[in-house]
């Protein structure tokens, strides 16, 4: 009879786990308390089910056990159970689906007085678009990307000029504004993801998506890409402040708007544009940011010339030596806090070289502190 | 059940369809072995050409880029000389009037083939082999034709799988796909019919039945069923 | 009866063959017309036609019981369900394009070259 | 029903080899081949256990396995989903079962066309070659084995950044294509066998529920593998040739690539209008093996069998119409939502129908707990926790928090993963004995039950927990840089740090298994002919194993459904099918 106790064990185990497990749903930061509301609905009309058809059987593996020479109860078929069962299943199913149903019409209908907010989304980071003040998004298309213009904003389109972008991986929301979230990818499916607001949606190159969500906590939230983007997936993590009114407006007057954005646009030495295009074109800005930022790898900015740590404990200077040979042999040194996930690439001597005026170029005398504040 | 196959009259469409299911040994009265799985074979080559064409018809509505149209693509112009003959003014382009051709010639073969099948199931071998003959000479013409079809894209228009000067890649890319996958059941086909109909010819079926030429007929009708839809979605549409 | 399988005249085959003749010369015929609802209910009409008469009558399926006619026919239902469906996706999907990306609605296309005809 | 008038029955003109070669290698006997199908799928599943392994070992002690990075990582995931899904539950339920059972059961002597059935097996093998080759190759070049994930995604299955994006993609696709042909030629064989070749009174509501659900998951195989066929014919066009059918406009690691237009969105409709049929291609033969299993072992009829049986078409059709359920974050038409989860909660009604009807089968029942009787029964357990896990996610609001979390790994685990292995197990003790005349050891079973059975469970119940907490799936670091954010507290990596230990020891344990497979094969106690007093055809061939042709010059013939269990006023406790009704009142 070890089976049914076996099977009897499982079946307690598996309440007590339940309601033992510190594990649940982190705190609710949104306006979809009608999710957690379905997914109690579904849980309950479940664990009742899963309680009743797992003791039954318990109770019948045991009673019924095997006895030499005893017959069990011939009946092949009784409509009449088995209809009470599938009308019993129905309302159940009935029940679950309903409410999942009216929170689904919620989530699609986006209410009409929500701001919106773009998410940009490429291998491994996230970026931001507000419409700015006219409130309209310029046109954006991923044929229109170059290096100045990391959104594919259209050339020309007036409703852009004060879009504001935000290229920083942190966004910030005030409290209690209806946010519709409008999804772009710049290469592969990404997903835009906040676990205490529930929602989530993929974004999709070639086309827009959205969903939307009211912020009712305030805190730091970590955005996370829910959908395998390549070897760089689980790095992929920006955040999401949910802040108070004025502290958004603080925020996003420090923002640049498209316009100043290319106006602002410091010009670069032949030497250190072509260095940029040959990273560029070779993968580099995939791993490392340019703007201070932890992603894969290190950060360029300020690297050229800092003292680095290495895995072994030894450090060194940022120099055309190490750099040279951690463009060729990228196993050889580690830096700390990093993995050996680098591809080499096989530059001739005098790319290397415009790369190195590039690296020279994203060095910003006012503040070294800057470099990899965000772990 | 005392005549598996005779077509009854009295039995409402239900009736007889719910008998032969529930009766043992065949659910396919009469349905030989080879003809039952070439019937299976078929609903699962349907799947895959509809899914070629549902993939097709999406991608079109859901680009932006200008879709050529076929018509002109595809038009053929009357040559105004033949062996230094001038009989027209200038060319006629006519819209379509390779495919048309092409069109009546997989026709054509299915009349034969219809036709062959008949021949075989009044053991007339001799029918059999000529038909089936036409049938695959006549396949092989499609083939042939497409052939210069697909050249005539390729370096005239500079159409390419991946390229497509008029307007959306992707009209390229599907015409090359659906009609090269067609084109490969075509030519597996002739290939079939080449076979079976050597077969024939050597007298391998004479002990037996000529059940195998209807099964190649199936599969030779589907081939040209296949075409129908092509024509009217790919070319016409 | 097996042995004698699908045994029917030649006058019925004939007959279907000049027909799909006619279907086609008329489907052919439709690409003359002007686009609109006509011509693609033309197109639409004759290809399920021409469909028709060759299942029935070349493959055999109308001399078939029912059995095996439903067994063919239904399962492609399916394909009728995704053939919906991805009518109504590529649409929401195109309008998106539309909206946000500003491509253009409906351009004309190019027309192909014509230098070498 | 007069069985004597049938006009018309074909034969299967036996292929008899005399070469060892033709006996035991090319062999166009079905048992044969189910045994080559069986090796075969067993061996490649064991890939596919040494691969989980070593993602369990970089989940729960990150950075312990040298030279196991993101790329490895990845390509593990993406191997071990496709084996599992593919290579193994597909080909084992449909190629092993389908063959040993379809004849068998149907009272045929083999498959309708011998000879393809064995090209079937053979075309498999090449896939199976074509998919694993990536690993010699990963040895001695570049070429990675694709880390696309198995659903295969498009953009990202063919872009720089995701591992094996070059080759590894390619030999992915060619080694479906590949699989996809086998599987076409072997489910081509098992329904003209099941429709066309059944014995004398076997009509389709007497077969056993084993042939309904191979029967049922074969038709949904041959309609729903073109879809991944079209797919990957078009993944490799755009790979290979560079058309744009899933590839928009992309700037790819800094790169603009030559593609436009293309929908990705269209290659995840074709791949789940696929992959949804698929999940019942793996659950409809487990179904109808456990209700066999548990009809036999529990000595009693199988409760409501016509209900099993619409059950089982009914769950077949709507199969088709829910496979967006897999869609609902990505990003598709918002009213799908409405449509699919509707579709999907409907499906669950004959589901559950099924688990009653198994249970109401133990009511009453006398019930011997041999071993695979044991894992019929934890089949349905676990089965009920994997589908009711389903209800969560297959509700739209539910599955938008609960989607790319380890709530559906533990989910489609739970269903589709332990459920048909357990099934699996539990058909192989079931009909060992009939296949090689030699009963598997009880004790060795047993303790591998409690192993796998047991282990399974507190392998994936927790994980469902971490789901809700927001683990997400698919992450090869989750604490980076050792710092453990509230969606991932040091207490789930403390649990993730025991299911990669609950893991190693119940893979270990089915080293047990393959033990008792071998050892039993020579030293296993003779088995009789029907050694679980069984009623189905396959128990009443005149030799144990059946010989080539399985029957005598007589087909045998039925007379009476498969679960005549404890028939009142019969002297033994099972009347078999071919019993005529006049003697067994």
């Amino acid at each position: 009879m070890l089976i049914a106790a076996i099977l009897f064990m499982v079946v307690l185990g598996t309440v007590i786990f339940n309601f033992m497990s510190p594990w649940t749903f982190l705190e609710l930061g949104s306006n979809w308390a009608l999710i957690d509301f379905t997914v109690l609905v579904t849980f309950v009309i479940c664990g009742v089910a899963f309680v009743i058809l797992g003791l039954y059987m318990v109770w019948w593996v045991y009673k019924y056990r095997y006895v030499p020479g005893r017959l069990a109860e011939y009946e092949p078929e009784n409509p009449k159970l088995e209809a009470r069962l599938t009308i019993i299943t129905t309302i159940g199913v009935v029940v679950m689906l309903a409410p999942g149903l009216v929170a689904w019409d919620q989530y699609v209908r986006v209410p009409p007085d929500a701001t919106e907010l773009e998410v940009n989304s490429e291998q491994w980071k996230w970026s931001y678009r507000l419409p700015g003040e006219d409130g309209i998004f310029g046109f954006a298309h991923n044929k229109y990307i170059t290096f100045e213009n990391p959104m594919g904003i259209k050339d020309g389109d007036p409703y852009a000029e004060d879009d504001i972008i935000i290229t920083s991986q942190t966004v910030k929301i005030p409290i209690d504004r209806k946010v519709k979230v409008l999804l772009r990818s710049k290469d592969v499916l990404h997903d835009f993801w906040v676990p205490e607001i529930r929602a989530k949606m993929d974004s999709v190159p070639g086309m827009v998506t959205y969903f939307w969500f009211q912020p009712t906590l305030l805190g730091e939230f970590d955005v996370l890409c829910a959908e395998l983007c390549g070897r760089g997936h689980h790095t992929m993590r920006g955040e999401m402040h949910v802040v108070s009114l004025d502290e958004y407006e603080t925020w996003l007057g420090a923002q640049l708007t498209w316009a100043e954005m290319k106006a602002g646009a410091v010009p670069l030495s032949p030497q250190a544009l072509q260095g940029r295009s040959i990273a560029e074109s070779n993968g580099c800005f995939a791993c490392h940011s340019l703007d201070g930022s932890r992603m894969v790898g290190p950060t360029w900015t300020n690297l050229w010339g800092s003292t680095v740590q290495m895995e072994d404990g030894t450090s060194l200077v940022v120099d055309e030596e190490y750099v040279r040979e951690s463009i060729a042999e990228p196993d050889v040194k580690i830096r700390e806090g990093y993995g050996p996930e680098m591809v080499a690439a096989e530059l001739t001597d005098e790319e290397v070289a415009a790369v190195i005026d590039f690296l020279k170029s994203q060095v910003q005398e006012e503040s070294s502190e800057q470099v990899e504040s965000v772990e | 059940m005392t005549d598996a196959t005779a077509p009854s009259t009295t039995e409402s469409i239900l009736t007889s369809t719910a008998r032969d299911w529930s009766s043992d040994v065949t659910t396919f009265k009469g349905v030989p072995w080879g003809k039952a799985m070439m019937w299976i074979f078929l609903v699962s080559d349907t799947f895959i050409f509809t899914c070629f064409l549902v993939s097709y018809m999406t991608v079109r509505m859901t680009v932006t880029d200008p879709w050529p149209n076929p018509s002109e693509v595809f038009a053929l112009a009357i040559p105004n000389e033949l062996f230094g003959w001038q009989f027209l003014e200038s060319p006629i382009p006519v819209p379509l009037l390779l495919i048309a051709i092409m069109t009546f010639v997989l026709i054509s073969s299915s009349g034969t083939m219809a036709m062959a099948v008949n021949m075989g199931y009044q053991r007339n071998k001799k029918g059999v082999v000529l038909l089936m003959s036409a049938t695959a000479l006549l396949g092989f013409t499609f083939v042939a034709m497409q052939g210069y079809e697909w050249s005539k894209l390729i370096f005239e228009e500079e159409v390419a799988p991946w390229n497509n000067p008029m307007g959306a890649a992707q009209f390229g890319s599907f015409f090359f796909m659906v009609t090269g996958f067609h084109g490969l059941h075509v030519s597996a086909g002739v290939i079939y019919l080449a076979i079976i109909a050597y077969r024939v010819g050597r007298g391998h079926y004479d002990k037996t039945n000529f059940e195998i030429v209807e099964i190649t007929g199936l599969y030779w009708h589907f081939v040209d069923l296949v075409w129908v839809f092509i024509f009217a979605l790919f070319y016409l549409w | 009866m097996a042995t004698e399988g699908q045994q029917h005249p030649i006058k019925i085959y004939l007959l279907v063959w000049a027909l799909l003749f006619v279907f086609s010369a008329i489907s052919y015929a439709s690409d003359y017309m002007d686009d609109g609802v006509i011509r693609t209910s033309v197109i639409l009409l004759f290809m399920i036609l021409k469909a028709a008469a060759i299942v029935a009558v070349f493959m055999h399926m109308q001399w078939e019981r029912y059995a095996l006619i439903f067994a063919i026919l239904l399962p492609p239902l399916a394909l009728m369900v995704l053939m919906t469906l991805m009518a109504i996706e590529a649409d929401y999907a195109w309008a998106t394009r539309v909206e946000y990306m500003g491509e253009p609605i409906a351009p004309e296309p190019k027309p192909p070259p014509t230098h070498r005809h | 029903m007069a069985t004597a008038e049938i006009p018309y029955q074909e034969t299967v003109p036996l292929h008899h080899p005399k070469t060892w070669l033709g006996k035991y290698v090319f062999s166009q006997d079905h048992k044969v081949i189910a045994v080559q199908y069986g090796i075969t799928a067993m061996a490649v599943g064991l890939v596919a256990l040494v691969l989980s392994w070593l993602m369990r070992i970089q989940i729960a002690f990150p950075g312990f396995l040298e030279g196991f990075g993101a790329d490895e990582y990845l390509s593990s995931i993406t191997m071990h989903g496709m084996i599992m899904v593919i290579y193994l539950l597909t080909a084992f339920l449909l190629g092993a079962f389908g063959n040993f059972c379809v004849p068998l059961m149907c009272g045929a002597r083999d498959m309708v066309f011998p000879f393809v059935n064995m090209l079937s097996y053979w075309v498999y093998l090449i896939s199976v070659l074509v998919l694993l080759v990536v690993y010699p190759l990963m040895l001695f070049t570049d070429i990675q084995a694709t880390g696309a994930g198995w659903t295969l995604y498009p953009p990202q299955t063919i872009t720089a950044g995701t591992p094996g994006a070059d080759w590894g993609i390619v030999l992915m696709l060619a080694s479906l294509a590949i699989f996809i042909v086998a599987f076409t030629m072997g489910g081509l064989n098992y329904i003209t066998t099941i429709l066309q070749a059944r014995t004398r009174g076997m009509t389709l509501m007497r077969m056993p529920l084993t042939v309904w659900g191979i029967f049922i998951a074969t038709f949904l195989g041959l309609i729903a593998f073109p879809a991944l066929f079209v797919s990957a014919v078009m993944m490799l066009l755009d790979r290979l040739i560079g058309t744009s059918f899933f590839m928009p406009a992309i700037v790819s690691l800094g790169q603009k690539l030559e593609y436009s237009g293309g929908q990705p969105l269209l290659f995840q409709h074709l791949f789940w209008f696929f992959g949804h049929p698929e999940v019942y291609i793996v659950a409809l033969p487990a179904f109808g093996v456990v209700s066999d299993l548990i009809s036999v072992h529990a000595r009693k009829n199988i409760f409501g069998y016509r209900m099993m049986v619409w059950a089982i078409v009914a769950i077949g059709i709507l199969s088709l119409i829910v496979w967006a359920h897999h869609m609902y974050v990505a990003g598709m038409h918002p009213a799908f939502g409405f449509f699919f989860a509707t579709t999907t909660l409907i499906i669950a009604v004959p589901t559950a129908i099924k688990v009653y009807n198994w249970t109401l089968t133990l009511w009453r029942a006398n019930i011997k707990l041999t071993v695979p009787m044991l894992f019929a029964l934890s089949f349905v357990l676990t089965f009920i926790m994997g589908g009711i896990t389903g209800l969560f996610l297959g509700n739209v609001i539910i599955d938008i928090p609960l989607s790319d979390t380890y709530f559906v790994v533990a989910h489609f685990h739970m269903v589709m993963g332990v459920s048909p292995i357990l099934a699996i197990f539990g058909g192989i003790y079931h009909w060992y004995p009939k296949l090689t005349g030699r009963m598997l050891n009880d004790t060795v079973g047993k303790i591998h039950f409690y192993f796998t059975f047991v282990g399974t469970y507190v392998i994936y119940f927790p994980m469902h927990y971490l789901g809700f907490v927001g683990v997400p799936r698919r992450y090869y670091e989750t604490a980076l840089g050792g710092h453990f954010p509230d969606w991932y507290p040091v207490s789930a990596h403390h649990l993730n740090i025991f299911i990669t230990i609950a893991a190693l020891i119940v893979g270990a344990a089915q080293m047990l298994f393959i033990y008792n497979l071998v050892h039993s094969y020579f030293k296993g106690k003779k088995a009789s002919d029907n050694p679980w007093g069984a009623n189905s055809l396959e128990w009443r061939t005149p030799q144990t194993p059946p010989s080539h042709g399985n029957w005598d010059e007589r087909l045998p013939t039925v007379h009476r459904w498969a679960y005549d269990f404890g028939v009142p006023g019969h002297d033994t406790d099972h009347i078999p099918q071919d019993v005529p009704r006049k003697e067994s009142a």
